[in-house]
């Protein structure tokens, strides 16, 4: 875990490619839930933040 | 040996050849290599790619080539998603995905233990369970929704058969409760075999040796199970989920053949609704936008993919 | 620690015998090395001995029990592997703990174990990293400690050096076999390379097809090679072999060879059908006093010694001599033996005749 | 066949500041019709300089001539040079024949099919191949495949001969076999070679002239014997010689020159048991008999040495020696040989 | 005795087996079954309970490649005897033949357009997999990922703009629209491919020949492509596979000229009785080819579903 | 080498070519895959014959029809240069531009659309609608019947039976309520050792079928699209109580009814229900009724014909089609040639006579028409009080919220009646409001 933080402070490529992981499946989580209508409502900016986010992120070194 | 090599070879070397081989530098000659390739993807992905991010902030209508076209912003999003009857589409396309899931990697996974056990003719029958998959999506729906007639059909009969149930007293695709599971089960009967190969490619990348050295390390089977097998097949296991989610997440062709989203709107998803439209309503502004909201949502999961698929590479 | 005893032991897949009636003993501490070429049954021994593969038939004794039968978990022995067979998915630490924790040793105490081989071996600084990024040489030493942290009656090693490349190879021989000398634990160890063999066995079983060849000491099994097969694969290069026909009476200590006599030891056994008479490179010498003729075919500098190749009425000789010697390619020459380093073969057995120098040999023990 | 002349030649890789040498100012003169062999361990620099020679390479610096010819810029096409390759130099689609005649089938060369024939013929005489011609080249062993594959450069007659590793995928009696068979044939053509290898043996066998590298960099260059016995650093001394150099503080033993740090004892210039002043006395710690040789593994005073010894004298573990270096090399502090 | 660690007893390779063996035959029955029903009549193809045995009857088969049109019973008596046998089921009808259905049709535009799009996509991806495979490419990993991610991407949502772009350039609905779309499409899946393909072909070939005397191109073409060939034949056939399949761009950007089978085959099922024979025989003749590839392909089966990225 | 493979390329561009149809005098002309269709593939034997024009055709199941023609006539495709198109098409048709407007050339040609039944011009032919613009020639008269098994209803034991249990005769039901009383009546009543089922009705959900089918119940209950026509007013139009009772009984007449498994069926569904002996009766458009008549099966004396029964009041689901000129054909000239010619009197009597519904009034009007067939006379009361659906140019957008809204709550249960009626309003609302109508 502590890699983690550290990988996110030094911009390390694996952990800020884990964030946006995460981020793309909390947002592809929000679109089809089927609890609340704001979480669908917010899903596509939320998917979209995470996928440019994984994009930029890619290019951190190793 | 009679002449001299150098003399040989200047005699041999026309100077244009030379040139031409000097001029080209590496770097050249993999764009000559390459670009085709990417213009050809340039002309018929991003070029369009591009056209339908600008075509959905419009309300343009393809069907109405001569209604002015206005630019309305953020409409179609806005519209998109605060629309409880496309949040529906959501829910059914991921009732969808889960279920086809689960049972795809339940029953590829251990379809896929029980053929490493290698017993005799395993290869033949690999073949035969893997033919589902191959076979054209559009005609297997249609061909499926020959078996779930509840009268006629083959499905009902066999069910009835084994359960005693009267076959014509549930509709697979008619019903509302039912509808679902139907195409669950043909997705999952289609595609259980892709599952089953990545798994077992996941099993057969596991050397002898490990299971060898966990029995010198006295691990039970149980254990090697759990600490050896499962892990280690797990980024395969990703791969096949993400990939399989990935084609669900967009799955028509079945889908339309089957229930062509029925019975109500029950089992619409997401595309399915997309073409309607798109290409029903032509409502071409709004559907470019519900296109991108897709994109972006399959762009996601395909960097993960791709994430994965390296992962598994690298074995 | 245990002494091993294989007994008649036997093997067979399908129609083929990968391992016939085999029989030897590893005396407790011993480090034993099984020697052979590729398909010649030594792994199969070892893997029968680990319990990897239950044999055909014969016994297997570990410290007095007999295992022949049972799974390679309650043999209580460790399996070092050829390629390293380190669990990709852990880190070196869980490698490590892995076989404690299966064998239900509480946490704690796995702790503390690990760490203590980790520092015997030198490891301790890689304990939290990912085996997949380790350098050839410390996968080895994690697969070792993996063996070690068992503390097992016997280490059973599968070519454990086959995989690092040369340079590292000779280095971790040396740290393998001083290992050994600090652990004195019993020890089998596999390999196809008999210069690993001779370098660390303090015995050696010598294989091939499925056959014991030769049982004993590094220096027994150089000096008097049981068989053609032994004479040829140990040594570098290895001993020259010249085939001649003519009889060779019990009592004799003289052979002619193409009209040419040399001195040998006394036989003891009879033979006159075709033979070979063996010699090693180093056991020649290049003089003119000899009326046995040869032409120098090459010469190779090594540094400490240089070998010279030389054609003879038999075929070709290699003679070792010093480096200074002044010898070059088109030389004629005579040819020495030593007269005590002789052993002749029946070529139509490949057996060694036996005779003093051969006394004591072994095809198993 | 040709000279071949490296004037100042470097090659870096890596981007921006991590860039490294992979060869680092390079000048070299190999005669025509020598066996050039380049020795060094992996990542020295030898595959790298091998490749500039060939032409696969563009080096960032210095020149490189083939006969009077620079060829710097050239494409390996028009360097007229054969290279054997460590494996896959065969293509395994085309029969052993089809190899033979491929490279004089290229637009260079576009050799008429009666003159193929018969180079093919010739070569493969020479090399005791001519009844696998008509084979699939994966049908063949190894060694088999090795002899294709230096026919292939054979029947180009190029001006120089490289070759990288050619022997290192077999098993130690073929490459023995082989070893000499190479060195037959360079001799008998006349042939200009430059061989790369990490392995000493074939270093020292076969080359006329051997040059070391250590990080890009040419360390020696000369012949086998020059070099194992007048090695010019401590780096190049532990190249060569099985089992290693032996290394100890210079001041070890009485009589070394001021300059010197270090001792290198090769292991059968230590004289055992002299009984003559000065020497020092450790305990044998482990025998290791190999039949043309004895080892003693020693300890003196906490360092590790390793001496030969004649397999007939009777020395065992625990017993304890006196020891007496015999011509020392001495080496300076960075390194370098000290005389 | 036989026995290792890691090979399953006999004991459990039987229980294996058989379970195996039994999902193997779940996943038979339904292709049986269609493959079945194109030689029932159609009364027996809506029979309840369905019919396990039954008379053969090319009724199907006749029907999926006929257009057959009513007539009374008056003037079939007026017309001449059948000339063959498929006038002669029709007839049973009260029917007669005017003609061949599209079927035929449809079937060539789907041979047409998968092996024109194979081979484009073999061909630009052959290039291209060298070029990833051999050179520097600048951003050489944004290149890959995006040329597999245009795979990804929902048919329907990339049909707009193409479906926008076709009208313009007069290309909906003709063969060159459909090969330029599935080459777009399956060239992902060929460079990835033949990709992996290449990169393991060692380097050494080439430089050899470089050395040898060749061009580049050359050595290319003569070194590399020969021994990528069971790659390219194996990647070929996965993209033949997938042009022969492809539905949802089939049913948007096409609608007679150059439509494939997959669009048409659900729609044999006329009016008027619904004609499953001849459905059925339309998907067996469809599935026939793709069922023999899989056989052929089934080594590379696993490289071609991921890409490349595992070999077996 | 390469110089082959770039040949071969070419060849394989080049087929794309090849295959578009440019050669003259070959026109397709495209409708859907039913037996009309058939019946005018040997109708223009006689056009071909005449003209020395090919005639080809491209017939597209109804499910599929509107569908497959409207994404061709969208892409500007060349597939068709004549086109059969729904009545609703029309709108669209003429706005973008797709039909050729044929007002010269009926005057040139001397054709007047007098000549044809005012109902079917004006659902077939006018754009903007009533207008003397014409964009089609009516080609098939349509609208949505029932048939039913004669045998049956003659059944003396049934009639008694029926009798005892509802106190009415059996026979042709006069109106809706009637209808469902004999569905019932027959529904999973075993005839001749088969279950047999009430009535076979339109429940497709992917193009019209819901549609077609409730609308044959709501237009006899007094459905109306607005209240004040062209003034799209529908609250209280759509969803008057009338609407919701009729959709109410349409619901009930699935519910109660049906064959199990009809739950997206269209015309074919409703033939194999029919057909393959199952249901007692069964809606489908008139346009089958020639082919059911001559089945020999379930045809002849087994098989009867009624007009959808009115309710409050009468009322019949248009179908049928105007032929058209597509505007994109390289063909127009051979096109309007054949239209010509289908528009002539002997010619249109021919139609009728092969299993077509011509709208000339030279047939319609002809004394021996209404007793030519069991079902001409239907026909006639059925066309005279035929309603159509919303015929603008977003009419898709209409049809398909309409098509969900309906299948939603009749066959997938969910909500009420009023709720979906009142859905549909907001969702024609929208439309009408992107469209600037409102």
């Amino acid at each position: 875990m502590s890699n983690f933080f550290s990988g996110l402070w030094r911009f390390r490529r694996g952990a800020w490619e884990m964030l946006a992981t995460l981020i793309i499946a909390i947002g592809v989580f929000m679109l089809m839930q089927p609890f609340a209508m704001w979480a669908y409502t917010y899903s596509f900016i939320t998917t979209l933040i995470g996928t440019v986010m994984f994009i930029v992120v890619s290019h951190f070194p190793d | 040996m009679s002449l001299d090599p150098v003399e040989q070879v200047a005699r041999a070397t026309p100077v244009t050849v030379a040139k031409k081989i000097r001029g080209l530098s590496d770097r050249a000659i993999a764009w000559i290599f390459v670009g085709p390739t990417i213009l050809l993807l340039l002309a018929i992905n991003i070029f369009p790619l591009i056209w339908t991010i600008n075509l959905s902030f419009t309300n343009y209508k393809a069907n109405r080539p001569n209604r002015p076209v206005e630019y309305v912003g953020l409409r179609n999003y806005e519209r998109i998603l605060n629309d409880s009857d496309i949040w529906l589409n959501m829910q059914a396309t991921a009732h969808f995905l889960v279920w086809t899931i689960v049972f795809q990697v339940l029953i590829g996974f251990t379809l896929a233990w029980l053929i490493n056990k290698k017993f005799k003719g395993n290869d033949l029958w690999t073949t035969i369970i893997v033919l589902p998959m191959m076979l054209s999506p559009a005609v297997v729906g249609n061909f499926w929704t020959f078996f779930y007639q509840p009268q006629i059909g083959l499905f009902n009969y066999v069910v009835g058969f084994f359960t005693g149930a009267d076959p014509s007293s549930f509709e697979m695709l008619g019903s509302v409760d039912l509808a679902p599971w139907a195409i669950v089960i043909v997705d999952t009967w289609m595609w259980t075999p892709f599952v089953m190969l990545i798994c077992l490619a996941g099993l057969r990348s596991i050397p002898n040796y490990i299971y060898e050295a966990a029995a010198i390390d006295r691990a039970s089977k149980w254990r090697q199970f759990w600490t050896i097998t499962l892990p280690m097949v797990l980024p395969f296991l990703m791969l096949a989920v993400l990939f399989r989610g990935i084609e669900n997440f967009k799955m028509f062709d079945l889908v339309v053949q089957l229930t062509g989203g029925g019975p109500g709107s029950t089992t619409e998803l997401a595309s399915i609704n997309l073409k309607r439209e798109a290409f029903e309503k032509w409502r071409t502004g709004y559907s470019s936008a519900f296109a991108i909201i897709l994109f972006v949502t399959v762009f996601g999961l395909a960097s993960i993919y791709v994430k994965a698929l390296n992962k598994v590479k690298e074995r | 620690m245990a002494q091993i005893l294989i007994k008649d032991l036997r093997k067979d897949f399908g129609d083929f015998t990968a391992v016939h009636a085999s029989t030897f003993t590893v005396e407790d501490g011993e480090f034993f090395m099984l020697l052979g070429p590729s398909g010649c049954g030594k792994t199969t021994t070892l893997r029968m001995i680990a319990g990897l593969e239950l044999p055909s038939s014969g016994e297997i004794h570990i410290g007095g029990k007999e295992v022949a039968n049972l799974p390679a978990s309650e043999r209580d022995i460790a399996f070092v592997f050829q390629m390293f067979a380190l669990y990709p998915h852990f880190n070196v630490r869980r490698n490590l703990s892995y076989p404690l924790i299966s064998q239900g040793m509480k946490r704690s105490a796995v702790k503390a174990r690990v760490q203590e081989v980790a520092k015997i071996l030198d490891i301790e600084s890689i304990l939290n990293k990912p085996v997949g990024g380790l350098s050839g040489g410390d996968r080895q030493r994690v697969a070792l400690g993996r063996a070690i942290v068992r503390d097992p009656q016997a280490f059973l090693m599968d070519e454990p050096l086959g995989a690092l490349d040369a340079e590292f190879r000779e280095h971790m021989a040396v740290e393998l076999r001083a290992l050994h000398e600090r652990m004195n634990a019993t020890t089998v160890y596999v390999t196809h390379d008999q210069l690993e063999a001779m370098q660390m066995g303090d015995k050696i079983v010598i294989m091939n097809e499925g056959q014991v060849e030769q049982f004993g000491t590094p220096q027994e099994v150089y000096n008097t090679p049981a068989s053609l097969f032994v004479a040829d694969f140990i040594g570098s290069p290895s001993m020259n072999l010249l085939p001649f026909s003519g009889s060779v009476e019990a009592g004799a200590s003289k052979v002619d060879l193409g009209g040419v006599e040399f001195d040998m030891p006394v036989q003891r056994e009879h033979c006159d059908e075709s033979m070979v008479l063996g010699i090693r490179p180093e056991n020649i010498s290049l003089t003119d006093a000899s009326s046995y003729r040869s032409r120098v075919l090459a010469t190779e500098y090594l540094g400490t010694s240089q070998i010279v190749t030389l054609e003879t009425n038999h075929g070709a000789v290699k003679a070792r001599v010093g480096s200074s010697f002044d010898v070059s390619v088109g030389d004629q020459t005579g040819l020495a033996f030593d007269a005590g380093a002789i052993t002749l073969f029946n070529a139509q057995t490949g057996k060694a005749l036996q005779s003093v120098l051969h006394e004591g040999v072994s095809t198993n023990g | 066949m040709a000279d071949v002349t490296l004037n100042t030649v470097s090659k870096s890789y890596g981007p921006g500041s991590e860039r490294e040498f992979a060869v680092d100012s390079v000048s070299l003169e190999i005669a025509n019709g020598s066996f050039n062999v380049l020795l060094g361990p992996t990542g020295a620099g030898k595959t790298t300089m091998l490749r500039l020679v060939a032409g696969l390479e563009k080096p960032d610096n210095g020149s490189i001539h083939i006969g009077d010819r620079d060829v710097t810029g050239d494409t390996p096409a028009q360097r007229n040079v054969a290279m054997v390759f460590q494996q896959y130099s065969l293509y395994p689609h085309l029969t052993v024949r089809e190899n033979l005649a491929f490279p004089l089938k290229s637009p260079l060369l576009k050799t008429s099919p009666a003159e193929i024939k018969k180079r093919i013929a010739e070569v493969a005489e020479v090399l005791r191949i001519s009844d696998k011609l008509d084979n699939k080249s994966i049908a063949l062993s190894g060694g088999e495949m090795q002899r294709v594959s230096i026919g292939r450069a054979l029947v180009r007659q190029p001006e120089v001969f490289l070759m990288d590793e050619p022997l290192s995928s077999l098993d130690a009696k073929l490459r023995s076999e082989l070893r000499l068979e190479l060195k037959r044939l360079q001799a008998d053509l006349g042939a200009t070679v430059l061989y790369v290898t990490h392995d000493q043996i074939e270093a020292m066998t076969m080359a006329t002239q051997v040059g070391v590298l250590h990080d890009g960099k040419l360390v020696q260059h000369g012949s086998p014997r020059e070099i194992y016995e007048n090695p010019k650093s401590i780096y190049v001394a532990s190249r060569l010689g099985l089992p290693r150099i032996n290394t100890l503080p210079a001041d070890f033993f009485a009589g070394a020159p001021t300059a010197a740090a270090t001792i290198g004892m090769r292991p059968e210039n230590i004289v055992i048991d002299s009984g003559q002043p000065g020497a020092k006395s450790g305990v044998v710690d482990r025998v290791e008999h190999l039949g043309d040789q004895t080892r003693l593994h020693i300890t003196v005073q906490n360092h590790s040495l390793v001496t030969l010894i004649h397999p007939t004298l009777n020395i065992g573990r625990g017993d304890s020696v006196s020891l007496l270096p015999q011509s020392p090399l001495y080496f300076a502090a960075d390194g370098s040989r000290v005389l | 005795m036989s026995y290792s660690i890691t090979e399953p007893s006999s004991r459990q390779k039987k229980v294996a087996g058989s379970l195996v063996i039994l999902y193997a035959f779940i996943t038979l029955v339904p292709l049986f079954w269609v493959f079945m029903t194109g030689f029932k009549t159609p009364p027996d193809s809506i029979s309840y309970p369905p019919k396990i045995l039954f008379t053969p009857s090319m009724e199907g088969y006749v029907n999926l490649f006929t257009t057959r049109t009513r007539v009374s019973p008056e003037r079939l008596q007026q017309l001449p005897p059948p000339a063959n046998f498929a006038e002669e089921i029709v007839r049973n009808r009260n029917m007669v033949i005017v003609g061949p259905s599209k079927y035929g049709e449809r079937f060539l535009n789907s041979v047409i357009i998968g092996f024109g799009s194979t081979f484009l996509s073999i061909f630009l991806g052959t290039l291209a997999a060298y070029g990833f495979s051999r050179f520097k490419v600048p951003f050489k990993d944004d290149l890959l990922f995006f040329i597999l991610s245009t795979r990804m991407m929902p048919p329907i949502a990339v049909a707009i703009p193409i479906f926008l772009m076709y009208r313009k350039l007069g290309l909906s609905d003709t063969h060159v629209g459909m090969i330029l779309l599935y080459t777009a499409v399956n060239i992902s899946l060929a460079v990835w491919l033949l990709k992996g393909f290449m990169d393991e072909i060692p380097l050494e070939y080439e430089e050899a020949a470089l050395i040898d005397g060749y061009t580049r191109f050359q050595a290319f073409y003569k070194v590399v492509l020969p021994q990528a060939a069971t790659g390219i034949a194996s990647t070929a056939i996965f993209c033949l596979i997938f042009a022969w399949n492809e539905y949802a761009f089939a049913v948007l950007l096409t609608s007679g000229t150059a439509q494939t089978a997959p669009p048409f085959i659900p729609t044999i099922i006329g009016v008027g009785g619904l004609d499953w024979p001849a459905m059925a025989a339309g998907a067996t003749i469809f599935l026939l080819p793709v069922l023999i590839f899989t056989v052929m392909l089934r080594k590379h089966l696993l490289r071609g579903i991921t890409f490349g990225a595992v070999r077996k | 080498m390469k110089l082959q493979r770039l040949a071969s390329a070419a060849l394989i561009l080049g087929t794309g070519y090849a295959a578009s149809p440019v050669m003259a005098d070959d026109l397709t002309l495209c409708w859907a895959a039913w037996d009309p269709a058939n019946a005018l593939v040997e109708l223009s034997k006689d056009f071909e014959a005449q003209s020395g024009h090919n005639m080809s055709f491209e017939f597209v199941p109804w499910p599929n029809f509107a569908d497959r023609m409207l994404n061709e006539l969208n892409s500007g495709g060349k597939l068709c240069d004549l086109l059969i198109g729904d009545s609703q098409w029309i709108g669209g048709g003429a706005e973008a531009g797709h039909y050729v407007k044929l007002n010269d050339f009926f005057d040139s040609e001397k054709i007047s659309m007098d000549d044809f039944a005012p109902a079917t011009v004006y659902a077939y032919s006018t754009w903007p609608k009533g207008t003397p613009n014409y964009y089609a020639l009516p080609a098939m008269g349509d609208a949505n019947g029932w048939f039913y098994r004669k045998d049956w209803f003659e059944r003396e034991d049934l009639k008694a039976e029926y009798k005892a249990a509802t106190g009415n005769e059996l026979g042709e039901p006069k109106s809706q309520k009637e209808l469902m009383e004999i569905a019932k009546f027959f529904q999973e009543r075993e005839i001749d050792g088969k279950k047999v089922y009430g009535a076979s009705i339109f429940t497709e959900r992917g193009s019209e079928g819901i549609t077609m089918g409730a609308t044959s119940a709501l237009y006899p209950w007094g459905f109306k699209y607005e209240n004040t026509p062209g003034k799209y007013d529908m609250e209280g139009a759509v969803n008057s109580p009338e609407a919701v009772e009729a959709l109410e009984f349409y619901k009930g007449l699935y519910d109660c009814c049906t064959p199990p498994g009809y739950t997206d069926s269209y015309m074919g569904e409703s033939l194999d229900a029919f057909k393959s002996g199952q249901v007692a009766m069964a809606m489908n458009w008139f346009a089958f009724f020639p082919g059911l008549y001559a089945d020999p099966d379930t045809g002849g004396d087994k098989i009867d014909f009624f007009v959808n029964p009115p309710q409050n009041q009468a009322g019949s689901t248009l179908g049928g089609q105007g032929i058209s000129v597509i505007r994109y054909s390289e063909n127009q000239d051979a096109s309007l040639e054949y239209i010509k010619w289908f528009a002539q009197p002997d010619v249109q009597a021919k139609w009728w006579s092969m299993g077509g519904y011509s709208a000339h009034n030279s047939v319609l009007n002809d004394p021996g028409f209404k007793d030519s067939q069991p079902f001409a006379g239907d026909f006639l009361v059925a066309m005279d009080a035929v309603q159509d659906f919303w015929q603008e140019p977003a009419y898709a957008e209409l049809l398909l919220a309409m098509q969900k809204r309906l299948h939603d709550y009749v066959v997938a249960d969910k909500g009420t009646a009023k709720e979906a009626l009142d859905a549909l309003i907001e969702d024609w609302t929208e439309v009408f409001e992107d469209e600037g109508k409102l």
